[in-house]
C-alpha cells in the first residue's frame, strides 16, 4: 500500500515514537534525581477496585503522569514535523546542502500521493487546509450532535462512554463535548480561513506561489498534530472548562486540558506562520498594474485577516503557556490562594497574589479578534461573489475594503466587553461598551453596500449566490443580535446565556460557514476542473437556511428565559423544552445537509462533467486561466489594466494575459 | 515542473519583510508578558541583589556588539572576524544563558542534591511566577539563538556566505538583537522599576 | 526541587546540548558536506588581497568596525545611567532609558530601515 | 445600455419595508422573552432590551426586504446574458450610512451607560449580605444580623440589599445569577465583587451559577425566598444554634442535600459510591489507604469534613474537595455528624 508510505502516516508513526522519546526522558531524569517514576507502586497511578480503565482516567489517575504527559505532547509535534518531511529542506540548508526550489510531484508518484505529504505548491496545500477543515467540521459537528441529543430533553438522559449516569461522571463528559465542540470548530474555522488564502490570495493577485512555500507547508502541517492532540484530549481525561480554560478551573481540570492547550498552541502557531505569508505575499507579489485599490476585495479580507492572526495570536498561546506552565511547575500566575499543588512546599516567600482576571485580559485580546479572523474572509467571500452574480460592479468598493481594514483595528479595543461581570474594574465597562457598539459602523456599511450591489443587478441563483444570500441574511440576525451584548446593561442579564450561543452561532455561520460553502461550490470548477451537481446544492441550501434559522433563534429564546451556557440540564418551569427539541432537530437536519455537500462534491470530482474553463463569466484573474489550475499557474506574467469589478461597462478589461512577458515584481 | 526564479535580491526583500514581521509577532509575546508584571507587580518588585542581573545584561550586550562585528565582517568580506565574532557571540550568550540558570535562579548544588539559594522560588507567588515565566521564555530564545548561531558558523566553515549572500547571516543577527532588544525592555522590569519589596518569612 | 529543576535547567541543557551535537555530527556524517569541496571554494568570490581595491576595502571595514564600537558605547554608558537612574524611582524616567536604548540596537544593529529600503545597497 | 429609473422600485421597496418593519417590531414585542422581573434593577434592563428590539426589528425588515426584493426584482430572466446597470458607488451614500449608524451607536452607548448606572448604582440604607460561592453551591451571611451560613437565601422584600462576593480562595470562578433578577456578576477567588439589588416581588427563585466551574456546573444552584420584613424577622429568629440532637440531625440532613454531599456518599450503604456510604459509619473502625484503621468517631468525621485528604478510607480516590471546611462552620459541621448519627 502506498498510502502508508505518505509524509501523513510517516508523520503520525515518527511522532509516537517521539511522544515515547519524550515520556520516557522525562521518566528517566525523575528516576535520576531520586524521584519515584510513574509506575512506582507508591504513586498511586493505577485504577482502584470497582474502576474500569477509563473510569480511572476520567477521574484524573494520568495526572501523575502529568510533567511526562506534556513533554511527551511537545515531543509528538516535533517527531510528526520531522516525519513528515516539510522540515526536510531547511534540515538539508542547516547541513550546507543547497535545496532548490521543487514544484510538482515528484517522478514515478502517482498525482493523489503529493496531497497526503509535504508539497510546497499553494494549491495543494490550500487543498489539504480545506480537505482537513471539512474534516474536523465534521468531527466538531458530531460532538455537537451528541449533547444536542442530552439537551432535547430536560433532565439527564445519556450515558456516555460508560460513564455511570447516576455520578458526576456524565456531566464531566458533557462538558468535554462542549469543550471539544467549541475548540476543534474554532480549529477547523481557522483551517478553513486558511484554505481560502492560501489557496485564492496567489491566484487572484496573479502571483505562482506564496513568498515562502516551505514555510506554507510548515504552517499547514503543524495543524494536523495540533488537532490530533486536541482530539486526543478528550480520550485522556477530557477537560471541563469550555473552550475558554479560564483558570483557575482549568488548574485544576483532568489532564486532557494539558493536551487541549498544546494543540491550541501549534494551531496558534500555524495561524501566524500563514499570516506572515499572507501579507508579505500580498505586499510584494502582486502582477503588475495591481494596485492595492486593484486587488480583488478578498485579498483585502485576507490581508487584514492576516494583520489580526499574525499579532494577535500569540496571547491565547501566552496565557495557555502561563495556565500549562502553572499546573506543572507551580507558578502561580493566576492563584489567589495558592493551593497545594506546589512543588517546594517550603517555600513561603511572597505567597499568593496571583490573579485570574489576568488570564481573562490576555486571552480575550486573541480571542476577540479571532472572531475577525472568522468572519472578515468569510465577508470578503460575500463581498468578492455578489458582483459576479449580479453581474454588476461592487458598490463603494473603497469602503468595503476600507471598512474590513477599520473592523479589524477596532476588534483590537473590544476585547473586554467579554468580561462585563467577571471582576475587572468596573469603570471600564462603559469605555469598552463604546468601543465594542463601534464594530458596528463598518459592518453597516458592508451590509448597505452589498444591498447597493444587489440593486439593480440580473441576478442569477446559483448555489454559491444562494450561499451569499443566505449568508447574509444569518450574519444579519448575527449581527443585529450583538448590540444587546454589547450594551452592558443587557448583558447583565444575557451575559454566559444560550442567548450568546444563538448570537454566536449566528456570526459565525452567516460569517464563515454560508461563505465558506459558498466559495467551495464557486470554486470546485476551479480546483477540480468538474461542475458540481447544482439540484443538490440547491437542496443542500433549502434545508440548511432555515434549520439554521429556527436553531439560532430557538437558542437566543432559550437563553433569554434562564437557559445558561455549558450546562446539561434546564428547568421544565421555563417553557423551552418545545424550543430545545425544535433547535436538536435543525442541528441534525444541518448535519444531514452539510452531508448531502460532502457526497455531491466527492461525487462531482470524479464523476462529474467538466467545467468550462470560466462558468460563471467571472472577471477575476484566477478564471482566466485554464481549470484545473496548471501546475504554473501564471506561464507569462498577467497585467492589470483596469478595475476588477467592471461588470457592464462594455470594452472594458481587469487583466491581460500578456504573451512571453519578462521579468516580474 | 518548472521552477519559479526570481533574483536574490527580491527573495531578499521577502526575507527581510518575513523576518520583522515575526519580531512584530513576538512582540505581543514578551509584551503580553510585560502587561502580566505590570498587572501583578504593580509598582513593586521583589527585592533581589543587583550585581548578578547586571553582569548578564553587560554579557549579553557585549555579545550582542560582537554579533553586530561579525555582520559587518562579511558584508566586508573579512571572513576570519566573521567566524571569530560568531564563536565569541555563541559563547557569551551561552555565559548569559547559564548566568540566567545558575546564578540568578540561585541554583546550587549541596550535599549532593539540588537546592535553590536563598532566593526567590517559582513557586513564590506571583514574584516567583512573573521572574520566572519572564526569564524562562528569554532564555528558551537565547537558546535557540545559540543553536542558529552555531548553525551559521558550521555552515561558515565550510565556506558559505560571501558579501553579496549572505543573508542567513544577517537573519541570525538581526534575531540575536531582538534577543538583546527584549532584554533592554525586562532587565528594567524586573529589576529596576517599582518599589523593592523585601522577603517575606523564610 | 523535582519539576521546576527538571524542566528548567535539565531540560533546556539535555535538548540544546542534544540538538547541539546532533547537528555537528550530522555535518560530520553526511556525505559530501564534512568539509568545503572544491566547487564550493570555486564559486566564492576571490577577495582583494593587495592594491587599491584592498586599501579601499580596508578603510570601508574598519569605518564599519568603529561604528559598531561607537554604538555599543553609547548602549553602555545608557546601560549605566539607567541602572543608576533607578534609584530615583520614576517609571517614566525607566522607560525613556529603555526606548532610547531600544532605538539604538534597532536602528544600528538591526538596521530596521532596509525593510523599506527596495533596492539593496551594500 | 439604457439608465433604468429605479423610482417605482424604491417607492415600492419603502412601503414593504415599513409594513415588514412594524410586524416584525410587534412580532417581537408579543413574545415572552424573559420571566417577569422581580427587583427594581430589573427595570432599566428590560427597557434598553425593548428600545433595542425596536432597532433590530426595523433594521432587519430593512436588509431583509430591500435583498429579497432585489432577488425577485433583478432576477436574471431565461436566457438573458446582458450586465446589470454600471454604478460603482455614491459616496454621499456612503457617508450617510456611515454616520446615521454612529449616531445610532452613540445613542445606544449613552442609554447603556445610563442604564448601568441605574442598574448596579449605590442605594440608601443597603443591608449587606455576604455570598461565598464554593463548588458546588452557595453560602450566603448576614453579618450585620449575626448570621453566619445559611445555605438558602432569604431577603425581605422593597430592601435594598448589597451583596459581598467572593469565591473560596482555592476554588474557581463561579457567577451569581437570578433570571428573574436580571443581574449578574462573577464571583471570583482573590477579587471581591459586589452585586446590589433591591427584591420588589415575593416569592421563590433560583441563583444560579452561569460561569462554567467543572463538573458540577449544571446542578449548581440556591434557593432564594423574598419574603415580607415580618416573615425575615421571623425566620432571622429562627437561625439560633440548636442543641437538640434531633433538630440538629434534622438540620444536618438540609445541609447535606443543599452542599451535594449525597452525590458521592449514599446513606443506603450501597458500596457502589464514589465516596464510604454513611449508612452505619458512626461508631465503626474504618480501613485506610495507609494500611492503619480508625474509629469514626466525632472527632474523625469532623477531620474528614475539614480535610478530607488527611485519612481516605481505602478503595476510595482522594478527590473530595477540601472547601467544605472553608464554607461549612463548625456548627454546621456538628449538625451534619449528628445526623450521620442517626444513619444506623
Amino acid at each position: 500500500m502506498r498510502f502508508f508510505k505518505t509524509g501523513l502516516v510517516k508523520g503520525i508513526l515518527v511522532g509516537l515514537l517521539w511522544w515515547l522519546i519524550g515520556f520516557m526522558l522525562v521518566e528517566v531524569i525523575r528516576v535520576a534525581m531520586g524521584l519515584p517514576a510513574a509506575w512506582d507502586p507508591n504513586v498511586p497511578a493505577g485504577p482502584v477496585a470497582g474502576q474500569n480503565a477509563l473510569q480511572w482516567i476520567v477521574a484524573g489517575g494520568l495526572a501523575a503522569y502529568e510533567p511526562a504527559m506534556v513533554v511527551a505532547g511537545i515531543f509528538f509535534v516535533i517527531g510528526f514535523m520531522l516525519g513528515v518531511g516539510t522540515m526536510s529542506d531547511w534540515l538539508k540548508w542547516v547541513r550546507g546542502i543547497d535545496t532548490p526550489m521543487h514544484h510538482g510531484p515528484k517522478e514515478g508518484d502517482p498525482g493523489w500521493f503529493r496531497y497526503f505529504g509535504a508539497d510546497y505548491s499553494h494549491k495543494v496545500i490550500g487543498l489539504q487546509y480545506g480537505v482537513t477543515a471539512v474534516i474536523l467540521l465534521m468531527f466538531a459537528g458530531t460532538l455537537a450532535l451528541i449533547f444536542r441529543v442530552e439537551l432535547a430533553n430536560p433532565e439527564l438522559q445519556l450515558s456516555l462512554f460508560g460513564a455511570n449516569p447516576e455520578v458526576q461522571g456524565t456531566l464531566n463528559w458533557f462538558n468535554t463535548l462542549v469543550s471539544a465542540h467549541g475548540m476543534i470548530m474554532i480549529g477547523s474555522i481557522l483551517l478553513g480561513v486558511g484554505a481560502m488564502s492560501n489557496y485564492l490570495v496567489p491566484l487572484m493577485i496573479g502571483a505562482n506561489d506564496m513568498a515562502f512555500p516551505r514555510l506554507n507547508s510548515f504552517a499547514f502541517w503543524i495543524n494536523v498534530p495540533g488537532a490530533l492532540l486536541l482530539v486526543t484530549a478528550i480520550f485522556i481525561g477530557g477537560w471541563n472548562t469550555g473552550w475558554t480554560g479560564y483558570p483557575p478551573l482549568s488548574a485544576q481540570a483532568p489532564i486532557g486540558v494539558q493536551y487541549f492547550f498544546i494543540g491550541v498552541f501549534f494551531i496558534g502557531m500555524s495561524s501566524i506562520l500563514g499570516s506572515l505569508n499572507i501579507i508579505v505575499t500580498t505586499l510584494t507579489m502582486r502582477a503588475r498594474g495591481m494596485t492595492m485599490f486593484r486587488m480583488p476585495i478578498f485579498v483585502w479580507a485576507a490581508f487584514s485577516t492576516a494583520l489580526i492572526q499574525l499579532t494577535a495570536t500569540q496571547l491565547i498561546g501566552l496565557s495557555f503557556l502561563m495556565v500549562l506552565i502553572q499546573r506543572i511547575l507551580g507558578l502561580g500566575f493566576f492563584n489567589p490562594g495558592f493551593p497545594d499543588i506546589t512543588v517546594i512546599a517550603s517555600s513561603q516567600l511572597w505567597e499568593g497574589g496571583g490573579n485570574p482576571i489576568l488570564f481573562q485580559h490576555l486571552f480575550w485580546f486573541y480571542s476577540h479578534p479571532a472572531v475577525y479572523v472568522f468572519i472578515l474572509p468569510g465577508l470578503g467571500i460575500i463581498s468578492e461573489l455578489l458582483p459576479v452574480f449580479s453581474r454588476k460592479p461592487l458598490f463603494g468598493y473603497k469602503w468595503i475594503a476600507l471598512s474590513s481594514m477599520a473592523i479589524a483595528l477596532v476588534g483590537f479595543l473590544v476585547w473586554a466587553h467579554h468580561m462585563f461581570v467577571s471582576g475587572m474594574n468596573t469603570y471600564l465597562r462603559v469605555p469598552f461598551m463604546l468601543s465594542t457598539l463601534l464594530v458596528a459602523v463598518p459592518t453597516g456599511v458592508k451590509f448597505f453596500s452589498w444591498l447597493g450591489t444587489l440593486w439593480g443587478g440580473r441576478i442569477d441563483l446559483k448555489t454559491p449566490m444562494l450561499f451569499t444570500l443566505g449568508a447574509i441574511s444569518v450574519f444579519l440576525i448575527g449581527g443585529l443580535t450583538g448590540p444587546p451584548l454589547g450594551t452592558v446593561t443587557t448583558d447583565l442579564q444575557l451575559h454566559d446565556t444560550y442567548y450568546v450561543v444563538g448570537h454566536f452561532h449566528a456570526t459565525m455561520f452567516g460569517g464563515f460557514v454560508f461563505p465558506f460553502f459558498a466559495a467551495l461550490y464557486y470554486w470546485f470548477p476551479k480546483f477540480s476542473g468538474r461542475q458540481y451537481n447544482e439540484r443538490l446544492g440547491v437542496i443542500h441550501f433549502a434545508l440548511m437556511t432555515p434549520a439554521f434559522w429556527v436553531m439560532s433563534l430557538g437558542q437566543m429564546l432559550a437563553g433569554t428565559r434562564g437557559m445558561r451556557r455549558r450546562v446539561a440540564d434546564y428547568d421544565p418551569a421555563w417553557g423551552i423544552d418545545g424550543v430545545q427539541l425544535a433547535v436538536s432537530i435543525a442541528a441534525f437536519i444541518i448535519a444531514f445537509s452539510v452531508l448531502l455537500m460532502v457526497i455531491n462534491l466527492l461525487w462531482s470530482s470524479r464523476r462529474a462533467p467538466r467545467a468550462v474553463a470560466n462558468p460563471w463569466r467571472s472577471r477575476g484573474l484566477e478564471w482566466q486561466i485554464p481549470s484545473p489550475v496548471p501546475e504554473l499557474s501564471y506561464a507569462t506574467a498577467p497585467v492589470v489594466v483596469g478595475e476588477p469589478y467592471d461588470y457592464g461597462l462594455p470594452g472594458s478589461t481587469y487583466v491581460q494575459l500578456a504573451p512571453a512577458m519578462t521579468g516580474g515584481d | 515542473m518548472s521552477a519559479i526564479v526570481e533574483s536574490p535580491q527580491v527573495q531578499v526583500r521577502r526575507n527581510r519583510m518575513g523576518m520583522w514581521l515575526f519580531f512584530v509577532s513576538e512582540a505581543f509575546l514578551f509584551g503580553g508578558l510585560l502587561i502580566a508584571r505590570f498587572f501583578l507587580w504593580g509598582d513593586t518588585r521583589p527585592d533581589l541583589p543587583q550585581v548578578v542581573p547586571l553582569g548578564i545584561t553587560a554579557v549579553l550586550l557585549t555579545s550582542s556588539f560582537f554579533m553586530n562585528r561579525a555582520e559587518v565582517a562579511i558584508a566586508n568580506d573579512d571572513r576570519k572576524t566573521f567566524q571569530r565574532g560568531l564563536l565569541i557571540t555563541a559563547f557569551l550568550g551561552f555565559i548569559f544563558f547559564l548566568g540566567v540558570l545558575i546564578f540568578e535562579w540561585g541554583w546550587t548544588i549541596e550535599d549532593g542534591a539540588f537546592v535553590l539559594g536563598n532566593h526567590i522560588h517559582p513557586t513564590s507567588g506571583v514574584y516567583g511566577a512573573v521572574l520566572y515565566g519572564m526569564t524562562g521564555m528569554h532564555a528558551l530564545h537565547v537558546l535557540s539563538g545559540i543553536v542558529i548561531i552555531m548553525i551559521i558558523w558550521n555552515l561558515g566553515r565550510k565556506g558559505k556566505f560571501s558579501a553579496e549572500d549572505h543573508w542567513g547571516v544577517e537573519a541570525t543577527a538581526i534575531y540575536w538583537h531582538y534577543i538583546d532588544l527584549i532584554w533592554i525592555f525586562f532587565y528594567p522590569a524586573l529589576y529596576l522599576i517599582g518599589t523593592a519589596v523585601p522577603a517575606g518569612g523564610h | 526541587m523535582e519539576t521546576p529543576f527538571l524542566v528548567f535547567i535539565l531540560m533546556p541543557l539535555v535538548i540544546g546540548g542534544a540538538l547541539l551535537v546532533g547537528l555537528f555530527l550530522l555535518a560530520r556524517i553526511m556525505p559530501g558536506t564534512g568539509k568545503a569541496s572544491k566547487a564550493d571554494a570555486a564559486a566564492v568570490q576571490p577577495v582583494p588581497s593587495r592594491g587599491p581595491e584592498y586599501v579601499k576595502l580596508r578603510a570601508r571595514r574598519a569605518a564599519a568596525y568603529r561604528l559598531g564600537l561607537v554604538v555599543f558605547g553609547g548602549l553602555v554608558v545608557l546601560s549605566v545611567v539607567e541602572f543608576f537612574l533607578a534609584s530615583v524611582g520614576s517609571t517614566a524616567l525607566m522607560f525613556i532609558m529603555i526606548v532610547f536604548k531600544a532605538a539604538l540596537v534597532m536602528y544600528f544593529f538591526m538596521h530596521v530601515a532596509s525593510v523599506w529600503r527596495t533596492e539593496e545597497a551594500h | 445600455m439604457e439608465k433604468r429609473s429605479y423610482g417605482k422600485h424604491f417607492i415600492i421597496v419603502a412601503v414593504i419595508i415599513l409594513i415588514t418593519a412594524v410586524i416584525t417590531i410587534v412580532g417581537l414585542g408579543r413574545v415572552r422573552w424573559m420571566a417577569a422581573p422581580a427587583t427594581t434593577q430589573a427595570h432599566s434592563v428590560d427597557a434598553l432590551l425593548g428600545i433595542e428590539l425596536v432597532a433590530i426589528g426595523f433594521l432587519f425588515a430593512l436588509v431583509m426586504v430591500f435583498m429579497l426584493y432585489s432577488v425577485v426584482a433583478f432576477r436574471r430572466r431565461n436566457g438573458e446574458e446582458t450586465d446589470g446597470d454600471h454604478f460603482e458607488g455614491n459616496t454621499k451614500l456612503e457617508i450617510t450610512w456611515t454616520v446615521l449608524p454612529l449616531i445610532t451607536v452613540l445613542i445606544l452607548a449613552v442609554l447603556g451607560a445610563r442604564g448601568l448606572a441605574q442598574a448596579t448604582g449605590a442605594q440608601a440604607d443597603e443591608v449587606a449580605v455576604r455570598v461565598t460561592a464554593f463548588s458546588w453551591g452557595f453560602t450566603f451571611g448576614y453579618p450585620e444580623l449575626g448570621i453566619d451560613a445559611t445555605p438558602v437565601l432569604y431577603l425581605p422584600v422593597d430592601q435594598p440589599i448589597v451583596l459581598d462576593m467572593n469565591s473560596v480562595d482555592t476554588d474557581v470562578i463561579h457567577d451569581f445569577w437570578v433570571p428573574e433578577f436580571r443581574v449578574k456578576q462573577d464571583l471570583v477567588p482573590g477579587v471581591p465583587t459586589q452585586l446590589r439589588i433591591t427584591p420588589n416581588k415575593i416569592g421563590s427563585y433560583k441563583v444560579l451559577c452561569d460561569e462554567l466551574c467543572g463538573t458540577g456546573h449544571t446542578n449548581m444552584q440556591a434557593r432564594v425566598e423574598v419574603v415580607s420584613s415580618s416573615d425575615f424577622d421571623a425566620w432571622v429568629a429562627e437561625q439560633q444554634p440548636s442543641t437538640d440532637p434531633a433538630e440538629m440531625a434534622k438540620l444536618g440532613e438540609e445541609l447535606v442535600a443543599s452542599q451535594g454531599c449525597a452525590a458521592c456518599h449514599n446513606v443506603t450503604g450501597d458500596p457502589g459510591g464514589i465516596g464510604p456510604t454513611w449508612k452505619g459509619l458512626f461508631g465503626h473502625e474504618v480501613e485506610l489507604a495507609d494500611g492503619t484503621t480508625a474509629t469514626a468517631d466525632e472527632a474523625y468525621i469532623h477531620e474528614s469534613i475539614v480535610d478530607p485528604l488527611a485519612q481516605v478510607v481505602t478503595g476510595y480516590q482522594p478527590i473530595m474537595p477540601a472547601s467544605y471546611g472553608d464554607v461549612l462552620t463548625d456548627q454546621q459541621i456538628d449538625y451534619i455528624v449528628e445526623y450521620i448519627k442517626t444513619l444506623h
